[in-house]
């Protein structure tokens, strides 16, 4: 190869970098290693993070995933193609792409979905700014959040709309709700969108159906960020109120993908049809090819950065989309019935730990209803409680100290239905015993 | 055959057994919470599951099946164990908030990943957290801003990018409140120094540059488009969209960048998953060092942990709820341990090697490159102008005709700068045999487009679709399924 | 295009890094030992390995692509959790002669398949060791003749078979130093009684029968057969490879078998590999008990064991080297457990369901079905005779054209007494609408047989290949790659 | 569909099985469990064997598998298709066992191989069927076994091939190789085979080329049992002796299936152009279609239960294909560099093994040279060093006194390539410290 190249090495091949620029090897890069010594290193690293049985969700929660799922959505053809430029050599995946769309459209209630953004913390943000270059009737690139949302939602969309001089302006809680009462205080105020999260970050429902509807009264577009698993069972977007909300967004990791220290999810983002030339994002469309016969093509891309390039409505290009080929399998294989299952005992598995552990002296269960994430109220910093259960291998939920210091020394549970009741009794009987065990301080 | 639409497959009661607990307690929540209809979902067994996205998996085009020199996409080999290891048990249950306890097997790798990817790039910090090169781009662009501001000098609001960047330069250099100022590249592919040395200014905060740019050429002048920006009291941006190119031959950081980000779904070979999940990890210099986004794993003694706001208060904060694409890192981490710093080098070797190869062959079979007298970085342009003039036959009929022969397309029409152009990256996992193989396809093709141009106009013939109709997919807009909407009507 | 043979893929020197060891000591046994050349392997890159078989697959019909009526073989869909679960790392890791101790996990569910199996049977003991169903018939016969002879009844050597039975059966009589014996099968598919009256004696060692019989109807007169045999001192043998006829609907201990072997892999969805592995466990009577072939999970205080020659002295001993194919044995515990009692009775339910619909179909349509009158079990016989003699177009025409239109074929030609006979097995996992297509491809074809016969000859055309020189193949006997053996010169 | 069909019910479906035969439910089964139930159960079952080293071989060896083996093998086209009898809807796996031929024949030298049969014991029963069958020259039924041939291969072929009224002769071994001395009293006999195993079950090397001989000389067949791994370095049947051996079997374990309690695995048997037609089992044959291009088919299946049925020769149907399919991989990812690599480096991994252990009192190295397994004499019984060692998690080896009691106190003891030096030195000082601190009894 080299011969018909015309050079005497591959070293000359990089000549045209200046000499001083060139390096001849790289330091504090370990040497290679074959597989099976990486195998053997990888698998004694994972042990050390095993063992645990975990209470948390807030915002990633722990569901069953079949086998199905993965061993189709790592099948190679899937796996190891590129984003579909080439149509015509992409069908698979812009089929799975157009059938996730049709049941993140159907479950939300809403008409366009994109083919997924990073996660639902960047949705949120690009749905935000979606709604600040559609909403025409309101020129204003205020936003109303309200503090039951997510807060590190809050703070990521904060981060990436802040360039854009676009402002998230809170709105108060109370008992676990948005507080419709501090609404009136805002009333002279123009915003573009209210941001409502059902259920909220505190696991409890809001009354989205008035604040939907006082929303739209002034104008507003309404973003309402859900828990897609909870849509089985709650209603969706589509119908809070007398119009529905305007853009549903979220994280879409419960639908067959791992928690996985995190990542890689995938955020979802659905909107009335009106406004689909402003959304971010990849999608895709049925057509016809020239014999007439229906395919699918990557649609709109006028509005993305390969065509319009500053004047794209993001500039997102690689997306999610190996982990929207999961939840679309997923969803296949659980249909609206496994959902709702789903749904249902998460909720029945919550409702059971929480009253278990409101049992406890010094533990309060705060609001209700709530869908599958409750809130304990504890007499003493949780803290201390996490680290000694941590040390039992339980993993007792999330601190909401630092985000929500109004609510004291709270914490935020969840059991989805993979806890069993054996996991529940031994989560409180531990909980007794460490709490019984100390004082409170 | 086409495959039905999963919703076709469906029938009223049908379902995968198994996944979903058998009887759990009704809701007990207020009716006004509920939703009235069950969403529309397919209603199917698990075989109809697995037989119809078996089948769907093979209507595509992947590098597991076929070459794929998508050119600026790096369509390389993903070996199959980085993909078992990230997938073990514990990885993939570990929650995100588990304290780091629970997670110094885990936090490790990071850490490791952290010191390998200061080492490949010659930068002083690095943050895992960007999922995707675009929003390491947003992460780059937000730090010079933060940078500026820190400094007192908020008006430095211009972001130069070359005409032949990325789309994601612009568009970034948007979305982070700057305006995109774009620049020519000269006759011979590298950047036009006077036309950068007029856009200078006060104004500027900074150049977004890929290196080699996206034309395949490495930009020679590097040193001087340093020292003019800098000069200007502006930062550099490199796009490491591919590192392949000079993985362990140059480092950007000597280059003079002041940041970068690194698309570890490229270089370090990780799933492109038709359309991702990705990773745009970013590194700085010690300048940019406290802007860097949060999380970043750090150490205390023995132990891993977290670095957050609280200890990096001038951190451009948090890009994702989490860490970002966690596993996406656990896979380039096991791609980085496997190849060790000899395979790195050994990953720039064959991809430029590849890459000049093919295009001499190209040339030497007649085609039109670029940058002829240059040296290919890890792709390359063919220019197919002067065929498309003489017989009608353009760059996306090219592209069609190769889809027939059993290779996926090269980029065509990037950068927009050439006429009628193939982008051309083979990557350093294609054989010999294969690379032949494609320029006699190529060769075959261009006969016909003087022979019989209609065959090639005709292609794609042996596609699951002939070529589909894109003003209809705009016009008819039809992305959700509907029972009663049947597209041929 | 074809996909060239890996020997072709492979360039000198060209390897997949990483999967052996870097630099081992060189051999240091006298010379005389060492060979001489390398063995002609292939010499090529983990991607080509990983395209190349990648798209071999993708050449094959399978269950998880396509609708597979292969009578007699039952390709039922095979959950994927059951490969997942049996290939847990713990599982796959555990050496075959490490003691019990380190085996008791998997030892528990040898353990209680062994109880699900009787369950199912109705017999008093199981062996799990039989590797396929030829094997579980080796076993059975062999315990029949140590039976026999155990009883000084070595005179007792023929086999008495339905002239309907699989190849197989009458196969291992043979191995097992027995004669074959065969009766005809009656008009309605029962077994000719006055024909068995007939051939049984003091030579009769026993009778195998599948029951459904391969005709796809039930034996009706089976506790007569039963009689008859046993009175002439001979055993029965039930040939239970497609269990899921009957499962949970009759057990075939009270049918009056003395010994059953079940094929693991079509009742209890393993995989079928593209010929296998399976499992053909064998369940016994208490007359047999003490022959079944070791080792035995058997369980002593808290502790799983193994029990061995040691321990039952009279058994026929050990057919393999270890106990068998452990891993098929795992898949089947899996998928019992997930079915349940109840789920059992569901694959019955489902399989004669699809069956008898799929019947009742092709018979509507035209098509003259084996035994009209009766009830179709898991499977039934289409004979295509007439329209083969009206139109020339055979049972394999038939086929062929069915692989056109993405269906695998039914089996053809057996039982051979049907003659131009499809034999059809839906299989309980396949949907309504899968059938209702099958039947219309099967009308289409018949259709085109008479209106254009030459279409249906020429069938397949959509395949990697057309109809293959069968002849050719064994004349020319080409069963190992050569460099320069080209089969198209 | 019950209305198409015409009855009421599915109970009426069954009718025709008599009244008296008939149950209404399973009993002593339990209720079936969901996938997350199973998931729980059995990685609980399979964490309880967990945690062991082994050093155990005696016929199973545990070779690192790359990832992408299995990865592949288990693509739902190779997994979930059956045996290749339409060969238009087949070429995958017809390809692919014709591509397992070719490397089989390469790697022993030798000219056909079939599509495999159940493991390496039946795989040797097999051959000693097919000598019998296709040596015309000696008309016996008897066979020679070399006594250093694995003790459980003869057990099966015995029980296999004796209803057949075929007989295995043992022929003595001394100091691990086959005795030649003894071949002299059988001089008069007239035997249809001998059957030599390389390396031998006792990890030793036999003089296979002065047996071939004496074999060859008096008519007889030659059946070679090969660990396959070996042949990368050793030399191959096909070359032993002046002839070579006629008939090559064993087991395929090592090429890429894990050693998972005993299978599946699969058996290999290959042999001389001129006995193919005695062959058990599938075989692949390229041939072309009417158009003249090249395809596969199964070929000589005059042989085979499905055409000749009582006359068959053998009654094999399912044989091993998904096994043989991994193994075609395994062995194209490996090539004949990295198998030479790997069995190179068991043979010296073992070395170091034995030296170590032999350096601890009251263990003695009994022969060598040795492949990559050697045999250990004991001042004592193993058994209970088995159980002592056992409780550390160490497999130290296969007790050979039940198969070998003229050997004493013997320990079989294999180190593969993936045994590291720390585990050996482990092995080392844990028997070391077992043996010092309990009395020779
Ligand atoms: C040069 C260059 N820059 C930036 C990007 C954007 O990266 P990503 O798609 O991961 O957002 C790409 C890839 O598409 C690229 O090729
Ligand atoms: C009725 C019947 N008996 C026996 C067998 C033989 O089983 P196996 O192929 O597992 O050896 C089969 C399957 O082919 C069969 O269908």
């Amino acid at each position: 190869m080299l011969s018909a190249i015309g050079v005497a090495d591959t070293e000359t091949l990089f000549d045209e970098i200046p000499a001083a620029l060139r390096i001849n090897e790289l330091n504090n890069i370990p040497a290679g290693m074959g597989e099976a010594a990486i195998t053997r290193l990888m698998r004694s690293r994972a042990a050390k993070d095993a063992g645990v049985v975990s209470f948390i969700g807030a915002g990633a929660y722990e569901h069953h995933i079949p086998a199905a799922v993965w061993d189709l959505a790592t099948r190679g053809e899937f796996y190891s193609a590129y984003t579909p430029y080439q149509a015509e050599a992409s069908q698979g995946t812009l089929q799975v792409i157009y059938e996730y769309q049709s049941m993140m459209a159907n479950l939300t209630g809403l008409d366009v979905s994109n083919a997924s953004l990073y996660d639902g913390a960047t949705a949120f943000a690009e749905a935000c700014l979606m709604a600040v270059r559609s909403n025409r009737k309101v020129n204003s690139r205020k936003i109303l959040v309200s503090r039951s949302v997510n807060p590190v939602y809050r703070t990521v969309a904060r981060r990436l709309t802040e360039g854009q001089g676009i402002e998230l302006v809170e709105i108060s809680c109370r008992d676990g709700q948005t507080e419709l009462a501090a609404l009136d205080g805002l009333a002279a105020e123009e915003f573009a969108a209210v941001c409502l999260q059902q259920p909220t970050f505190l696991g409890t429902l809001d009354d989205v159906d008035t604040l939907t509807d006082w929303a739209h009264a002034k104008q507003m577009f309404v973003i309402a960020i859900c828990n897609p698993m909870s849509l089985a069972i709650l209603r969706p977007p589509g119908e809070w109120g007398a119009a529905g909300a305007d853009i549903a967004c979220g994280e879409g990791q419960p639908f067959g993908i791992p928690v996985a220290s995190g990542g890689p999810y995938f955020g979802y983002l659905v909107c009335r049809q009106q406004i689909v030339r402003q959304m971010p994002g990849r999608i895709v469309g049925r057509t016809v090819d020239i014999d007439g016969k229906p395919g699918f093509t990557l649609t709109l891309q006028a509005r993305e950065q390969h065509i319009r390039r500053s004047k794209a409505t993001s500039n997102i290009c690689t997306n999610q989309g190996l982990m929207v080929t999961a939840a679309t399998i997923y969803l296949s294989l659980l249909g609206s019935d496994g959902l709702r299952r789903i749904a249902l005992q998460c909720h029945a598995n919550t409702k059971v730990l929480a009253e278990k552990l409101g049992e406890t002296d010094g533990v309060t269960v705060m609001f209700e209803p709530f869908f599958h994430e409750a809130v304990l109220q504890f007499d003493r910093p949780v803290g201390p409680l996490i680290k000694a259960l941590g040390q039992q291998n339980i993993l007792v939920g999330y601190d909401l100290s630092a985000d929500y210091p109004e609510l004291g020394h709270a914490l935020l549970v969840c059991a989805t239905e993979m806890r069993t009741a054996a996991e529940i009794a031994a989560y409180a009987a531990a909980l007794e015993s460490v709490m019984s065990s100390s004082k409170v301080t | 055959m086409p495959e039905p639409i999963i919703f076709e497959l469906s029938a009223p009661g049908r379902r995968a057994g198994g996944h979903a607990p058998a009887s759990p307690p009704a809701a007990d929540f207020p009716a006004q919470y509920l939703r009235h209809d069950e969403p529309l979902l397919p209603e199917v067994s698990e075989l109809q599951v697995v037989r119809h996205f078996t089948r769907l998996s093979q209507l595509n085009y992947s590098i597991d099946t076929h070459f794929y020199p998508l050119g600026s996409c790096t369509m390389k080999y993903n070996p199959r164990v980085c993909n078992r290891l990230a997938m073990l048990p514990e990885f993939i249950e570990r929650h995100p908030l588990a304290a780091t306890e629970h997670g110094q097997g885990f936090l490790e790798c990071m850490y490791e990943l952290q010191d390998m990817l200061k080492a490949v790039t010659g930068m002083t910090a690095i943050s895992l957290t960007p999922m995707a090169g675009a929003q390491g781009e947003f992460a780059g662009v937000a730090m010079i801003r933060a940078y500026h501001d820190a400094r007192g000098e908020s008006d430095r609001r211009e972001i130069i990018v070359p005409d032949a960047s990325h789309g994601t330069n612009p568009a970034t250099a948007t979305m982070c409140g700057c305006t995109a100022v774009e620049i020519p590249t000269g006759p011979d592919g590298d950047v036009d120094l006077d036309a950068l040395r007029r856009v200078v200014g006060p104004a500027t905060a900074g150049i977004m540059l890929t290196n080699p740019s996206t034309l395949g050429v490495f930009e020679r002048q590097i040193t001087e488009i340093a020292d003019i920006v800098h000069k200007a009291g502006g930062l550099l941006y490199y796009d490491g969209a591919n590192l392949n190119a000079i993985l362990g031959r140059a480092l950007p950081a000597d280059m003079g960048f002041d940041v970068i980000h690194l698309n570890l779904h490229k270089t370090f070979s990780t799933p492109h998953g038709g359309g991702g999940p990705g990773s745009g990890v970013v590194g700085v210099n010690e300048r940019l060092a406290p802007f860097l986004p949060v999380p970043i794993v750090g150490r205390d003694g023995e132990q891993y942990v977290w670095l957050t706001e609280a200890d990096r208060p001038q951190s451009i904060g948090r890009l994702s709820a989490f860490m970002g694409n966690a596993g996406i890192l656990l896979r380039a981490y096991v791609y980085m341990r496997l190849l060790g710093a000899d395979g790195m080098r050994r990953v720039s070797e064959f991809a430029t090697l590849n890459a000049n190869y093919l295009m001499k062959r190209l040339q030497m079979a007649g085609f039109e490159v670029t940058f002829a007298e240059r040296r290919a970085s890890h792709e390359f342009i063919v220019s197919l102008q002067s065929i498309t003039k003489e017989t009608g036959i353009s760059a996306m009929d090219f592209a069609k005709a190769l889809l027939d022969r059993g290779f996926h397309a090269p980029t065509t029409y990037f950068p927009l700068l050439v006429p009628e152009c193939l982008l051309i990256e083979p990557t350093e996992t294609e054989t010999r045999q294969e690379l032949d193989a494609f320029v006699a396809a190529l060769v075959e093709i261009r006969d016909l487009a003087y022979k019989s141009p209609d065959t090639i106009q005709a292609a794609p013939i042996s596609m699951p679709v002939r070529r589909l109709d894109d003003v209809r997919a705009v016009r008819q807009l039809d992305v959700v399924w509907q029972p009663d909407n049947d597209p041929t009507e």
